[in-house]
């Protein structure tokens, strides 16, 4: 059988240590320090509070560029799988009484895996603005099925709020709001954030990784070397709707109130705003880029009532002048330019 | 508990410095912005008016900081709330549009304990679906009060034996869809709902509704579309001839004086406007000096009488105005968000459709209904409403505790 | 019955003289075009074949047919005993049926390395291994560097591919399809657009590549100086027809070869 | 089904699309021709809507002459556009061309949500419509059309989207302009160098396709209302239709109009539930069974 | 400068992306002259090209035509000043008929009309017969060969004084290369003026009368008219074994 499925294959030991020795490994555990220390420091709950949603984003930009910078397919249906690990959370909750918080997000990214396995099959064989296109109206026939409430479990366009999950048995979701979000579920997301990271650096530097990259630069040639490019398409697709899913259910938790305006395409739109704005070509481009999206909504909207024209500008400027870059490729792209002049003189 | 020891003291202390400060949450942009423009202009009406006289209680003025745009969305609109909290640089939190946002808003300011006054959304599942929210109160009728107030109305209308109703697609429209479509079950009218119709929030064509519900013909037309969607939909709905096709129709979006201010002469003339509130810049016009005022005020300032939004508003800063006073009459020092919440529940105050009253957190808000007529005083020369039908809040409104939807399957008829 | 015994039979005992790749009939058009009109022809894994003819004879056509580019109007192929004529593209490819382009197909953003080391992974099918970090795979890495240096590729091995010159790129691509491990390798016009100096350097990189390792060739070929240095066999296409098929002297003596292809020039 | 409905739903499939076809014809030029995806395309529809609005609202002091009315409708409107989007052009535009679709579909989002807030500047978040008196729609009143009374002056603007078709079709295969349209969709840089001023007809194209929008935006405002909602509802109506129709090809967008009008109009009529669903579902149905639409390998023109 | 050369390429310079491509050519050709630029892959050659087309940014240097300057002029002026270009990689428009590609190449000069466009096609069907056969296709279902006849033409229709043909032989069957060779004479009757690019020295010299030499972006030589190609020693030493 040559149909064979992604295998977990055999780091050794050795790998691991060498692995544990890089210099990028020691500044991420910094800001992993930095990170988690800050709601206790500070006791900010504003800034803990934009700090979660800015982290549930930054896995969602990630896992996006799963699909865009690694694999070349440019999604406007991710919302799709946010929205689906976010509805699996409150119902998961509220009908089937689920409240561990482990149990619900493994099962968000489930589903949302199986959601972007049924959109990833009928979509992948399209290409460039079809493949746009088409997760767009897969992704906005879902967004009608919650909106009209079919099979009763979304109740429509109110959407259904939710309570805190338990954790491993342990009754967190009595604590009160602000042990609860600043103390506990903050740093839950911290962990998930810094798990993706690890997995996605990790899984797109394998053979698989590399296999989409073969796929992204030249479609042709990747099929010739003998790689079913259409499954590795839809590898990439369920891969990305999971990490997606989880950003989706980890946030469900933050805001406490689903609505299927998480499922359509605008929100889409952010999550490709948010990886582009990082830029896609940059492994942790993605993270700024939701840190750079949300903040300057912030900002925008606190300064002025033109904040449309604000952010419309800024993604104008930012697309024209960075393009693949981004924010971060730009700035890296930057600092080495000032490198190379300081070496010059 | 609060607010049982009556200080009785005539003596203030306490009145802090700076002015009273809230921030307003409502539509600035996209299609309900309409709504949020009104609200604007009567809050900054009545925020000069408050201010003239000294402020509330006349000691403390009012100051308005800060507008954040519904439009950013729910999850902008929570982290706001947070960092307001956080600050404590705001007094209060006023407004909302989109009873969506108020379920998603209320719950997270009652969490971080900041004092949250809901002006305009009429979902009936804020309390219900969030119950002992001690930081929150809602000025704006429950949308049960227009859906009940609806069936009432057909009650009393002969040979109804076919409705139509056509909703916006969301919260707003579905609940208003059901509650009718439940309460005219319960009171045993012999009608059939025959068809129901969601075109989107914002839609611009509606005339494949139109003819579709020309071609049906039915008796009566039931509809929750507001704003911009409900002028669109009649003036298209007069071009295909509808309203000569449907015997009579009950427009129970929150919209009042824009909407016959811009079908000018084209308004049909046999339907039935209103819903929950007696929101119509002539309805006790006369009767009411409060009200007088408030028109009068508007018209000259802004050059367009007050619409629904506006009222929401009026009903907002009353509120305000009268849990204040009632506040310090009972501790005798300026509130805290707490007690000055709850000092707006129970509370009743004047306004056009008479006493405003506050069932709890909830305001009980009746429902006036009225057909368009050109023959009114007020200074426009397009037709307004008049032959206003009144039903009373207790009518139309659940009775305290009790969840709406199940006081709704159990209307009783109106009998005689 | 007893034909498909004594078939097998022969099978096993002529493994040497069996085809490695037989197209029987094959035939490709373009709405009322007929661009190949059923070519049988047969080639062995131990043998160069140059494929010459003129202008739109179809020989492009006939070896996309044969890779899975285009489809077959009519007609079988059939590969190391098996009918692939339905099978996908990236199966023939897992077979050891392999092509390379004209223009070259690399993969701009990778180097070098990579794109080789891309090709071993995908022969060994190990695309779908998760958590392991290519760079510390030796396996493939101690593969990908005897194939450079096999084809004089080191000095490159951590360049980007971008701007290498084109006879770099079409070696490249040849030793991309070379770690594919072929048993038959199809190639449309490799020297094309290589300049003269370089053309005999490539195609003796391929030829010398393709004997060591026992790798039947096809090649296409305008060059006829080319073609007679490095091919073995030579096969003349004629408007969609085989014209010829013979030994390189016989095929350049021939008298139709002549009026059609060579026509007085060399 | 009464034949009077049957009548009645095809004439508002009609309208609705030719309203499709003013908003997404440019759209598929410009992409077509000038390989430029422009999401900000619909602002110009939404444009064309609030100018109209403005200007027949002002007209009022002057004429209340519903050929004077139209005449500013059909005429004047496009062709103060077509100025304005000719420097938009040489402005906002031009780096966009050369960047991959991707990005153009970023920047040009951008200049969606800074359009969106110019109008809103100008003219304010509320909904505004056209005045009664000098409102062409309701001056025009009914037609009869075979026993069924429909709106004049939809029946005119359904006219008005045929003549343009034709016009449109007429310009892309009889004249030059149309072969060197299809030369430019697929290498610019080598019309170019034959000596054609690409510039030129890249203005030319991008103008016309953009007053079309606006034109139709125009058209639209009478009988509806200008709303800030409007330029977002008809991003991805024009997406979908040139989607369906294929990108780039003039006969697939007036195919795709009608099917989506139809679909819609008889849709919403016998299956209201399903309105959400219409467009979209037609669109994936569609993409999945003919990735390419219904007229998508086929040029410009064809 | 004392004599006006048809075409005069002047100390050019130009750079893509931060890298210097060319460096101080120059080159000229005279009426009624072929000239081969020979050089290697990578050497330079189709970028020299495309500067003289408009298609690059130039840092130093000037280019004209018939003593017009043209250096910063826009691309399209090329072809009206009598410069017709056959790239390498052939661009056509695929979904255009081939008699379309063909006449496109008339409409960037204001004096063509559909009469000469036709005189001009029928030159190109003497030179390339089996044109004749596909004239009405889309140029995308050609073969490669075919297609390469047809770029050639396409430069030849626009009515040019000098055309710039690079690697016009390249994916030519030998017979087709055989007519190609009688067709340069053809067009030299015509009065055009012709440069090759050619990383081939054996085509380069079986039609060009002189040939300038080009490495790594600078030209290392210049061939005389009577100077065999062939045996020239700087072509022997970067081409040898070539
Ligand atoms: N996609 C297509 N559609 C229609 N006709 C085609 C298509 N591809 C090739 N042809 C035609 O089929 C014939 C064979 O073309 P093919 O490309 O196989 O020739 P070739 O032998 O490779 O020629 P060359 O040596 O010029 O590359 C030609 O007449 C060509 O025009
Ligand atoms: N877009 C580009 N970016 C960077 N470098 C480039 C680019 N285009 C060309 N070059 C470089 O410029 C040099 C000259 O290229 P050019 O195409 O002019 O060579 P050539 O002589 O035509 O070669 P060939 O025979 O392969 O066609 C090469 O080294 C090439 O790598
Ligand atoms: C009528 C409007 C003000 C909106 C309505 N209150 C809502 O529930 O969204
Ligand atoms: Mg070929
Ligand atoms: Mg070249």
């Amino acid at each position: 059988m040559s149909t064979r499925l992604p295998t977990f294959g055999d780091m050794k030991a050795q790998e691991l240590k060498g692995l544990l020795l890089d210099k990028r490994l020691l500044g991420g555990g910094v800001l992993f320090a930095a990170l988690a220390l800050y709601p206790g420091l500070t006791m900010n709950a504003y800034h803990t509070r934009l700090l979660a949603w800015i982290m549930c984003f930054a896995i969602a930009a990630l896992g996006f560029n799963i699909v865009l910078g690694y694999t070349g397919l440019l999604s406007f249906g991710h919302a799709a799988f946010f929205g689906t690990g976010m509805y699996t959370v409150v119902i998961a909750m509220e009908s089937a009484g689920i409240t561990d918080l482990i149990v619900l997000l493994v099962l968000a990214m489930l589903a949302a895996g199986v959601v972007g396995a049924v959109i990833g099959a009928l979509s992948v064989k399209t290409h460039e603005i079809y493949f746009a296109l088409l997760t767009l109206a897969l992704a906005q026939l879902l967004y009608v099925l919650a909106a009209r409430d079919v099979g009763g479990l979304t109740r429509g366009t109110d959407g259904i709020g939710l309570s805190r999950p338990d954790f491993l048995g342990i009754p967190i979701s009595e604590a009160p709001a602000h042990i609860y979000l600043m103390g506990f579920y903050y740093h839950v997301i911290l962990v998930c954030l810094f798990a993706t990271i690890a997995v996605l650096w990790l899984v797109l530097r394998s053979p698989f990784g590399l296999t989409l990259k073969m796929i992204r630069e030249n479609e042709t040639r990747a099929e010739m070397s003998g790689v079913p490019i259409l499954r590795y398409r839809l590898y990439s697709m369920v891969l990305s709707a999971m990490i997606v899913g989880l950003a989706g259910a980890l946030y469900a938790v933050v805001v406490g109130h689903v609505t299927p305006e998480y499922l359509d395409w605008t929100m889409s739109g952010e999550i490709v705003f948010m990886a582009l704005l990082g830029g896609i070509g940059t492994f942790l481009g993605p993270i700024i880029g939701a840190s750079g999206f949300i903040i300057l909504q912030e900002v925008a909207l606190g300064v002025t009532t033109y904040w449309h024209f604000t952010m419309g500008l800024v993604l104008f400027v930012v697309v024209l002048t960075l393009r693949e870059k981004g924010i971060w490729g730009g700035a890296k792209a930057l600092v080495d330019d000032l490198n190379e002049r300081r070496d010059d003189s | 508990a609060l607010l049982q020891e009556d200080f009785g003291t005539d003596e203030i202390d306490g009145i802090p410095d700076e002015p009273f400060r809230i921030v307003q949450m409502i539509f600035e942009s996209g299609p309900p912005a309409f709504y949020g423009e009104e609200a604007m202009n009567a809050s900054d009406m009545l925020v000069d008016r408050i201010n003239d006289e000294g402020g509330l209680i006349g000691e403390r003025e009012i100051e308005i900081v800060d507008r954040l745009d519904e439009d950013a969305g729910p999850d902008s609109l929570i982290s706001d709330v947070q960092a307001m909290a956080q600050e404590g640089e705001v007094d209060m939190l006023m407004g909302i549009v989109s009873s969506a946002h108020s379920l998603a808003v209320a719950p997270a300011a009652n969490d971080q304990q900041f004092p949250f006054l809901v002006t305009m959304p009429g979902t009936y599942q804020l309390f219900e679906e969030n119950p002992d929210m001690e930081y929150v109160v809602r000025t704006a009728g429950s949308n049960a009060a227009g859906a009940v107030g609806a069936v009432r109305m057909v009650e009393q209308m002969d040979d109804v034996e076919t409705v139509i109703t056509i909703d916006p697609d969301y919260a707003w429209g579905h609940d208003h869809q059901e509650m009718f479509e439940a309460g005219l079950e319960a009171v045993g009218a012999d009608v059939e709902i025959v068809e129901s119709r969601y075109p989107e929030l914002g839609e611009t064509d509606y005339s494949a509704h139109v003819s579709a519900i020309a071609d049906a013909e039915p008796d009566l037309l039931f509809s929750s579309l507001w704003g911009g969607d409900i002028a669109t939909f009649v003036s298209q709905g007069v071009d295909g001839g509808m309203f000569e096709a449907v015997d009579q129709s009950l427009l129970i979006g929150d919209t009042g004086a824009p909407l016959l201010s811009s079908l000018g002469g084209s308004m049909p003339e046999n339907v039935w406007l209103g819903g929950r509130g007696g929101y119509q810049p002539n309805y006790r016009y006369d009767e009411d000096e409060a009200h007088r005022e408030f028109v009068d005020e508007y018209y000259e300032r802004y050059d367009q009488l007050p619409g629904w939004g506006a009222y929401h508003e009026w009903m907002g800063f009353q509120a305000l105005q009268e849990g204040v006073e009632r506040a310090v009459s009972i501790i005798g020092d300026w509130p805290t968000g707490e007690q000055l919440t709850a000092a707006m529940n129970n509370i009743a105050f004047e306004s056009p459709h008479g006493q405003h009253t506050m069932y709890g957190p909830q305001a009980a808000a009746p429902a006036v209904f009225g057909r368009p007529t050109d023959d009114h005083d007020l200074p426009v020369d397009h037709p307004l409403l008049g032959e206003f039908e009144f039903i009373e809040a207790a009518e139309v409104n659940p009775p305290e505790d009790d969840p709406t939807m199940d006081w709704v399957d159990e209307l009783e008829p109106v009998t005689g | 019955m007893s034909t498909r015994e004594t078939d097998s039979t022969s099978t096993t005992q002529n493994a040497s003289t069996e085809p490695i790749l037989r197209t029987e009939n094959v035939r490709k058009e373009f709405g009322n075009l007929v661009a190949v009109d059923g070519v049988s022809l047969e080639f062995y894994d131990d043998e160069i074949v140059g494929i010459i003819g003129p202008n739109g004879a179809g020989k492009t056509t006939y070896t996309n047919l044969i890779s899975g580019a285009l489809s077959l109007t009519d007609g079988t192929i059939v590969f190391d005993g098996d009918d692939i004529s339905d099978l996908r593209k990236y199966k023939r490819v897992r077979r050891g049926l392999v092509r390379s382009f004209q223009i070259p197909q690399i993969y701009d953003e990778l180097t070098v390395f990579e794109n080789v080391q891309s090709s071993v992974l995908s022969r060994k099918q190990e695309n779908n291994r998760l958590f392991s970090l290519t760079h510390r795979d030796t396996a493939s890495i101690e593969e990908t560097e005897r194939l450079l240096e096999m084809f004089n590729l080191e000095s490159h091995a951590d360049e980007h591919t971008e701007h290498l010159p084109h006879g770099v790129r079409k070696i490249l691509d040849v030793a991309m399809s070379f770690a594919l491990r072929p048993k038959l390798m199809v190639l449309d016009e490799p020297t094309s657009g290589v300049g003269s100096r370089e053309k005999n350097a490539v195609m003796e990189t391929i030829t010398d590549a393709a004997v060591e390792r026992n790798i039947g060739l096809i090649f296409i070929e305008h060059d006829m100086e080319l073609i007679r240095s490095y091919s073995d066999r030579i096969v003349a296409l004629h408007e969609g027809r085989v014209l010829d098929d013979d030994d390189p002297a016989a095929v350049m003596n021939s008298e139709a070869v002549n009026q059609f292809i060579l026509e007085g020039g060399v | 089904m009464p034949i009077e409905s049957l009548l009645v739903n095809t004439f508002n499939g009609l309208y609705f699309a030719a309203l499709l076809f003013f908003a997404s014809v440019g759209l598929t030029l410009v992409f077509g021709i000038l390989n430029l995806l422009n999401m900000a395309h619909a602002a110009f529809y939404g444009l064309g809507a609030y100018v109209a609005v403005w200007t027949l609202n002002n007209a009022g002091d002057v004429t209340t002459s519903t050929v004077v009315l139209l005449a500013m409708l059909v005429l004047v409107i496009p062709l103060v556009v077509f100025v304005l989007s000719a420097v938009l052009d040489k402005t906002v535009f031009a780096p966009l061309y050369e960047i991959e679709h991707v990005y153009q579909l970023l920047a040009t989002f951008g200049v969606i949500l800074m359009l969106d807030d110019v109008i809103k500047f100008i003219w304010g978040a509320s909904p505004i419509t056209v005045d009664g008196a000098t409102d062409p729609s309701r001056q025009l009143g009914a037609i009869d059309l075979m026993g069924v009374s429909v709106s004049a002056y939809r029946s005119f603007v359904i006219l008005i989207a045929v003549a343009c078709a034709v016009g449109l079709y007429l310009m892309f295969v009889k004249t030059k302009l149309g072969k060197i349209s299809q030369a430019m969709s697929e290498d610019y840089e080598m019309v170019q160098m034959l000596g054609i001023n690409v510039n030129r007809v890249r203005v030319l194209i991008f103008s016309i396709s953009v007053a079309i929008a606006a034109l139709g935006g125009a058209l639209f405002v009478p009988f509806a209302t200008a709303t800030p909602a409007v330029t977002l509802e008809y991003v991805l109506l024009s997406f979908a239709v040139i989607v369906i129709g294929g990108l780039g090809s003039l006969k697939g967008v007036v195919v795709a109009a009608l099917v989506i009008g139809m679909v819609r109009s008889f849709g919403i009529a016998y299956f209201p539930a399903l309105e959400l669903a219409i467009v979209f579902g037609l669109m994936a149905l569609v993409i999945i069974f003919k990735p390419e639409g219904l007229f998508g390998d086929e040029g410009v023109v064809e | 400068m004392s004599h006006q050369s048809l075409l005069d390429v002047d100390d050019l310079t130009v750079s893509i992306d931060r890298a210097t491509v060319l460096e101080d050519v120059s080159i000229r050709v005279e009426a009624g002259e072929t000239v081969a630029l020979i050089g290697r892959n990578g050497a330079g050659k189709t970028t020299t090209f495309r500067s003289v087309m408009g298609q690059t940014s130039i840092r130093n240097g000037s280019i004209r035509v018939n003593g017009t300057d043209l250096t910063d002029r826009p691309s399209r002026e090329r072809i009206r000043h009598g410069v017709g270009f056959a790239p390498e990689d052939r661009r056509l428009f695929t979904t255009l008929s081939v008699e379309d590609n063909l006449r496109m190449s008339t409409w960037g000069k204001a004096d063509t009309d559909e009469d000469g466009f036709r005189e001009r096609r029928d030159r190109v069907l003497e030179i390339y017969p089996e044109m004749e056969a596909f004239l009405d296709r889309p140029a995308g279902q050609l073969s490669g060969g075919q297609q390469k006849m047809v770029t050639v033409g396409r430069a030849l229709t626009s009515d040019p004084d000098i055309v710039l043909l690079d690697e016009p032989f390249e994916g030519l069957a030998p017979s087709v290369r055989e007519q190609f060779r009688d067709g340069v004479t053809r067009i030299k009757d015509l009065g055009i003026s012709i440069v090759v690019a050619e990383s081939n020295v054996r085509h380069a010299a079986e039609i060009a009368d002189r040939a300038y030499v080009i490495e790594r972006g600078e030209i290392v030589t210049e061939i005389g008219r009577d100077e065999p190609i062939t045996e020239n020693e700087e072509i022997e030493r970067i081409f040898e074994g070539g």
